[in-house]
């Protein structure tokens, strides 16, 4: 950071890569689920790249972080290699994780992604166990967990908040508020706002009232690691942003649950367009350089298509592997 | 009669509940949208068949995703009056409302002396060999089958899903019931009207005096077709499906045993402590003497869900696997 | 209610004799259990009797409640038979559970009590299923559930709170706040205020500082009901009290968890005593009423504990009964 | 050699790995007071033997009530550095921690393609017989049997359960220990310093050729007791404690009814979908040929437990209902 407290502008042009590589990520994806090229659904962050990377980015190497079924972007935020992932999705044997996990189930402990989770609310209380051992071992990590304004509601979450605070663990809670949970709209089963919990356990909440600015999420996330990592505790940050897409793509939804007018409103706020208009109109980039970073992840993203699609499927044998550390004998799995 | 899917024979079988008893509500998560497709006839919610229109937003409701927190909601409202409906949709999500299943559900009345029941249903499918990954391709039955106070229904058919769901509705006890994704397109012909099916009561799907093959959810089709195969060599296959796993039809079972002295059994579960393994320990001990061959399981594999098509397949009973099964304990 | 907002003085004897029942009932229960009277162990809720008792009696006939393991005082509380409780405790055939239930789950639904939980939070959400049920059958009741400090960490006091505060039901969140769980300090495992984790869920917090005036515990839960009963939804009240034994009868625990100070400090504010000061004080009773509904009530203990003992124990086959609501045909069950 | 009780050997296997290993931490309700007895040595803090005062309360922490985040706080301290010995005291809150378990300890590794391991305890007592009710009084490890990936030890005695838990605290995977309540004054002679069991390894408590007698866990003792009973009629029975399982030694049981041809199976969790269950299953299949009687299992009836002494230990298996078994098997 420089001394004003701006990011270098490295680590800007890094954000929109990043976000990038999300979006065409996500947008691929998208279509190869069409095509019937990914088995299953996937769920993408299009439109929240913003919350995504401005969080992931204010980690540093060696923290952890978990997440749910809306998956891809946060090791990508992270800074995992696209082919894996995308191998992973297509079900191959070059997959982050053999192949055994698809979307709903990457991790990539090379950046530090411990997992994320389809079963929502599931993974928060791994973080706070990466932040156990972070202070156990006195290692200087911190541990961020992923989740829904959806899965806000669930208990786990109020277990984990409070253990990490009584125990003063080096966590971050991010709330990824994209108003809806599904078809269901936050405001109908949520009671009270999410980032007001935090105070009754006992540590700070604060709300990224406009997650589409990756900058705001970014210092907000950055604070709280600071927080955490000189072992003040916890903090819980809800971000708000908006999913641009389906739920899950190839979902269709007969009633009406998000009207035209809100939809327009978040789509105008697209964090992407507006990353690259501050960095040119602060003379940081000129079009063509962020045009040149725009064809740089295209080309990337290609790559990690053809990647995944040129590689093997997983020999049948790998489906016994991994369950125990044990060697396991092919044989005796009935 | 009409021909009808197993999962609209589900939704059939709520409507009617609804109809019939003011007392009757659905609850869980987007039921209000119908996204798993059994609260609402239509693609629009103008079109007729609409639950939330039909019915009302005070006994449809959407929840919040709380899964321990809707279960035992449904219980507390159960014991004071109301004949929940609770639609967890995946059963993957079942084990975060365990504590409500296993220490309220099953317990509160016996340990009460009776002084409360709870008729309430637990709706949840098991969606697998789908490419939904270990996360939300569980088939968690035989969990719920060692829990004494629980009902279990597991339908394979649109006639006995729609039939079964309406006697859970009925039942002074809480029900779980566990629909096979697989099966959701699968039709079948359905009677008119109301109908129900008492619980405990096998369906044998095939008769045949050589070898028992008892088959439960998604693996009955399996079964189905690894008779018909075996039929062409000469071995006729008594294909019966238990229907319910708790009361579970032993009766049906043994006796056929008795008949055709060979059983093979064959369900998406795991192996181990199964359905499978309770129908063995059960026939080892009450038809030993008829058997002329090793009790065999043909389940699924003791290993959690791979993602990839490629590794998939061959975690559950397929035809060739159950079909292996029924030579080798008629080869003996 | 007088106009004045006071109770009338029947209401305050009467609040008196139920804490007398509790109190007294309890430490017989106890030396039952040294004597080997009563099977296992129970929990007193000696020293909180106003805290049980305010609460209940904020109620009305037809409402429910459920509790914990801290057991005997909510359906007292409620107004139970005191000769079925205590022959539940004992395990007999005329046990309010016919013997099936002891100490940690009683149950009188003939006082609204719907049953307690030996497991900690466990009857939370029966209690929001039972203001559900008012709610849809529209009939002006009124549920409350009992839990401890340390049930407050439990992830499913969340979700039920957020349920019934999203759903608007007629819900009381009951908080015996008695500063320690088994061995465990609340403030060791807590991460801030549990009354101000009501306001994030979208309702009141209350905290009754000193939960030893039955007054002032009454004035707040009728506050609460008053709020549900009215369709304004939920609240969370949270009692200051303090139990003044162990927190299981025969329990010891070999560290010195509480401190002799703390101990004196709270056993000074004995609720019975300060109840029966206030009606003398204020001329609505003298000291001879008082001393009689003591020796009433002690009789009345006597006498179920006479009951219990006299009783005989269940029939073995009974047992088998009340699994479900079916017959159930004893020779079935292997 | 020296004697020692059930539960003074979980907490010597606990202080020894303590001591070996710096990664190793105990957390759990109410741990740092010793309330359940093995975190501390002595009577008064003062005493020797406190793990808070030899280990410090950053490795010996008092949890929050909350199964689930505990369960899970574990799960993520073990894939980063940790090697957790969680103790959820009671059997019967395992439920609350379910999803933790079932999604998150047991798939993990499997998911995520080996990416990283679990080495994580999770101990937990199985009271009953014991007048506490129903919700203190459960037996589950069924339940857990059915979950590939976890591993699952009952053992049956002091030296066992000192051994198991050693091997367990260094296994690289998730291990849920049952340990039976009626069993913790029950002493045998222990062997000093450490020892390690290899899981999967059978113990055989007694041997002899009539008849196969698995008994688990609390119902050991009793099958031990039932043995000499039936010894003084000529019945020799060779009694195999599985000691885990998960994985389960298999082998040895099948051998042992490949010799005596007969088979009971004692184990204090229900009947429906148990181990015994399991066993029987197994034995059905891989010694049918041998078999010369029914298969009996001896189990919690399919029941509540219910409070009062009056009722209550009919429902586990007692030495009469183990004879009976083996009078019964033996007839045929
Ligand atoms: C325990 C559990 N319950 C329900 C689901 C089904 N489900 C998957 S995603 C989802 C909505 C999640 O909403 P939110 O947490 O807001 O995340 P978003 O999809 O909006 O990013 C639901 C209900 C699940 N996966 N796990
Ligand atoms: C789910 C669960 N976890 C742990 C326990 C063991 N336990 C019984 S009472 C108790 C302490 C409860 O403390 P609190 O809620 O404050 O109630 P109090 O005993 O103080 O009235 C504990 C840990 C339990 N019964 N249930
Ligand atoms: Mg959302
Ligand atoms: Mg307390």
């Amino acid at each position: 950071m420089a001394l004003d407290g701006s990011l270098p502008v490295e680590t800007r042009l890094e954000m929109q890569r990043r976000m990038l590589r999300i979006r065409l990520f996500d947008e691929r994806a998208s279509k190869m689920v069409k095509r019937g090229q990914i088995p299953g659904t996937v769920h993408t962050s299009i439109g929240q790249e913003a919350q995504v990377v401005g969080a992931c980015m204010a980690l540093q190497t060696g923290d952890h972080i978990t997440g749910n079924h809306r998956s891809h972007g946060h090791p990508i935020g992270m800074g995992s290699d696209l082919g894996p992932l995308m191998a992973e999705l297509v079900g191959k044997a070059t997959g982050v994780c053999r192949g055994k996990g698809g979307s709903l189930h990457l991790a990539d402990r090379a950046v530090g992604s411990l997992g994320e989770s389809g079963i929502t609310g599931s993974s928060i209380p791994i973080a706070v166990g990466a932040g156990f051992s972070a202070q156990v071992l006195n290692e200087g990590r911190v541990a961020m967990c992923f989740f829904g304004d959806g899965a806000a509601n669930q208990g786990v979450l109020y277990e984990a908040m409070n253990l990490a605070s009584a125990w003063k663990l080096p966590v971050i809670f991010l709330c990824e508020n994209n108003h809806y949970a599904l078809s269901t709209p936050a405001h109908t089963v949520t009671g009270g706002r999410i980032c007001d919990r935090a105070q009754g356990f006992g540590m700070p909440g604060v709300r990224v009232e406009n997650g589409q600015e990756i900058l705001d999420v970014h210092a907000a996330v950055a604070e709280a690691a600071e927080r955490a990592r000189s072992g003040a505790g916890p903090t819980l940050v809800e971000v708000m942003t908006y999913r641009f897409r389906e739920h899950s793509e190839g979902l269709r939804i007969n009633v009406d649950y998000r009207n035209v007018d809100e939809r327009e409103l978040w789509t105008s706020r697209d964090p992407i367009v507006l990353h690259r208009a501050h960095l040119i109109d602060e003379g940081l980039a000129d079009a063509s350089t962020m045009d040149a970073i725009q064809s740089e992840i295209e080309e990337e993203v290609e790559a990690c298509v053809r990647f995944a699609l040129d590689s093997p499927d997983p020999d049948p044998a790998v489906a016994f592997e991994d369950l125990y550390t044990d060697a396991y004998d092919l044989e005796d799995v009935k | 009669m009409s021909i009808m899917t197993y999962i609209a024979a589900i939704g059939a079988a709520q409507e009617e509940a609804m109809v019939a008893d003011d007392r009757v509500v659905v609850i869980g998560e987007d039921v209000e949208a119908n996204v798993y497709g059994t609260t609402g006839g239509g693609k629009e919610r103008a079109e007729q068949g609409d639950f939330v229109q039909r019915f009302g937003r005070s006994r449809v409701r959407n929840t919040p995703i709380a899964e321990e927190a809707i279960v035992g909601c449904a219980i507390g409202a159960a014991m004071t009056g109301l004949r929940p409906i609770v639609d967890l949709s995946y059963s993957s999500f079942l084990y975060m409302a365990m504590d409500q299943f296993v220490n309220q559900a099953a317990k509160n009345r016996y340990m009460f002396g009776g002084q409360s029941s709870i008729p309430a249903v637990f709706r949840s499918a098991m969606f697998y060999s789908l490419s939904t990954g270990a996360h939300h391709s569980d088939r968690p039955y035989p969990m719920f089958m060692g829990v004494p106070g629980l009902k279990v229904m597991a339908p394979a058919s649109a006639s006995d899903a729609k039939g079964l769901l309406r006697q859970a509705v009925d039942s002074e006890d809480p029900v779980l019931t566990f629909e096979a994704v697989p099966l959701w397109g699968a039709k079948e012909e359905v009677q008119d009207g109301e109908y129900r099916i008492p619980f405990g009561q096998a369906r044998t799907r095939r008769e045949g005096g050589d070898v028992t093959l008892v088959a439960i959810s998604g693996s009955v089709p399996v079964a189905l077709k690894a008779a018909e195969k075996m039929a062409g060599t000469g071995v006729e296959c008594e294909v019966i499906d238990p229907r319910t796993l708790v009361p579970l039809d032993t009766k049906t079972i043994v006796e056929s045993v008795m008949r055709t002295g060979r059983l093979v059994i064959a369900e998406p579960a795991h192996r181990t402590c199964g359905a499978a393994a309770e129908i063995a320990a059960v026939v080892a001990e009450e038809a030993y003497s008829s058997l002329k061959a090793p009790i065999r399981r043909v389940c699924a594999r003791d290993m959690q869900v791979p993602f990839s098509p490629a590794l998939e397949e061959q975690i559950y009973p397929t035809t060739e696997r159950i079909v292996a099964a029924i030579e080798a304990v008629t080869r003996d």
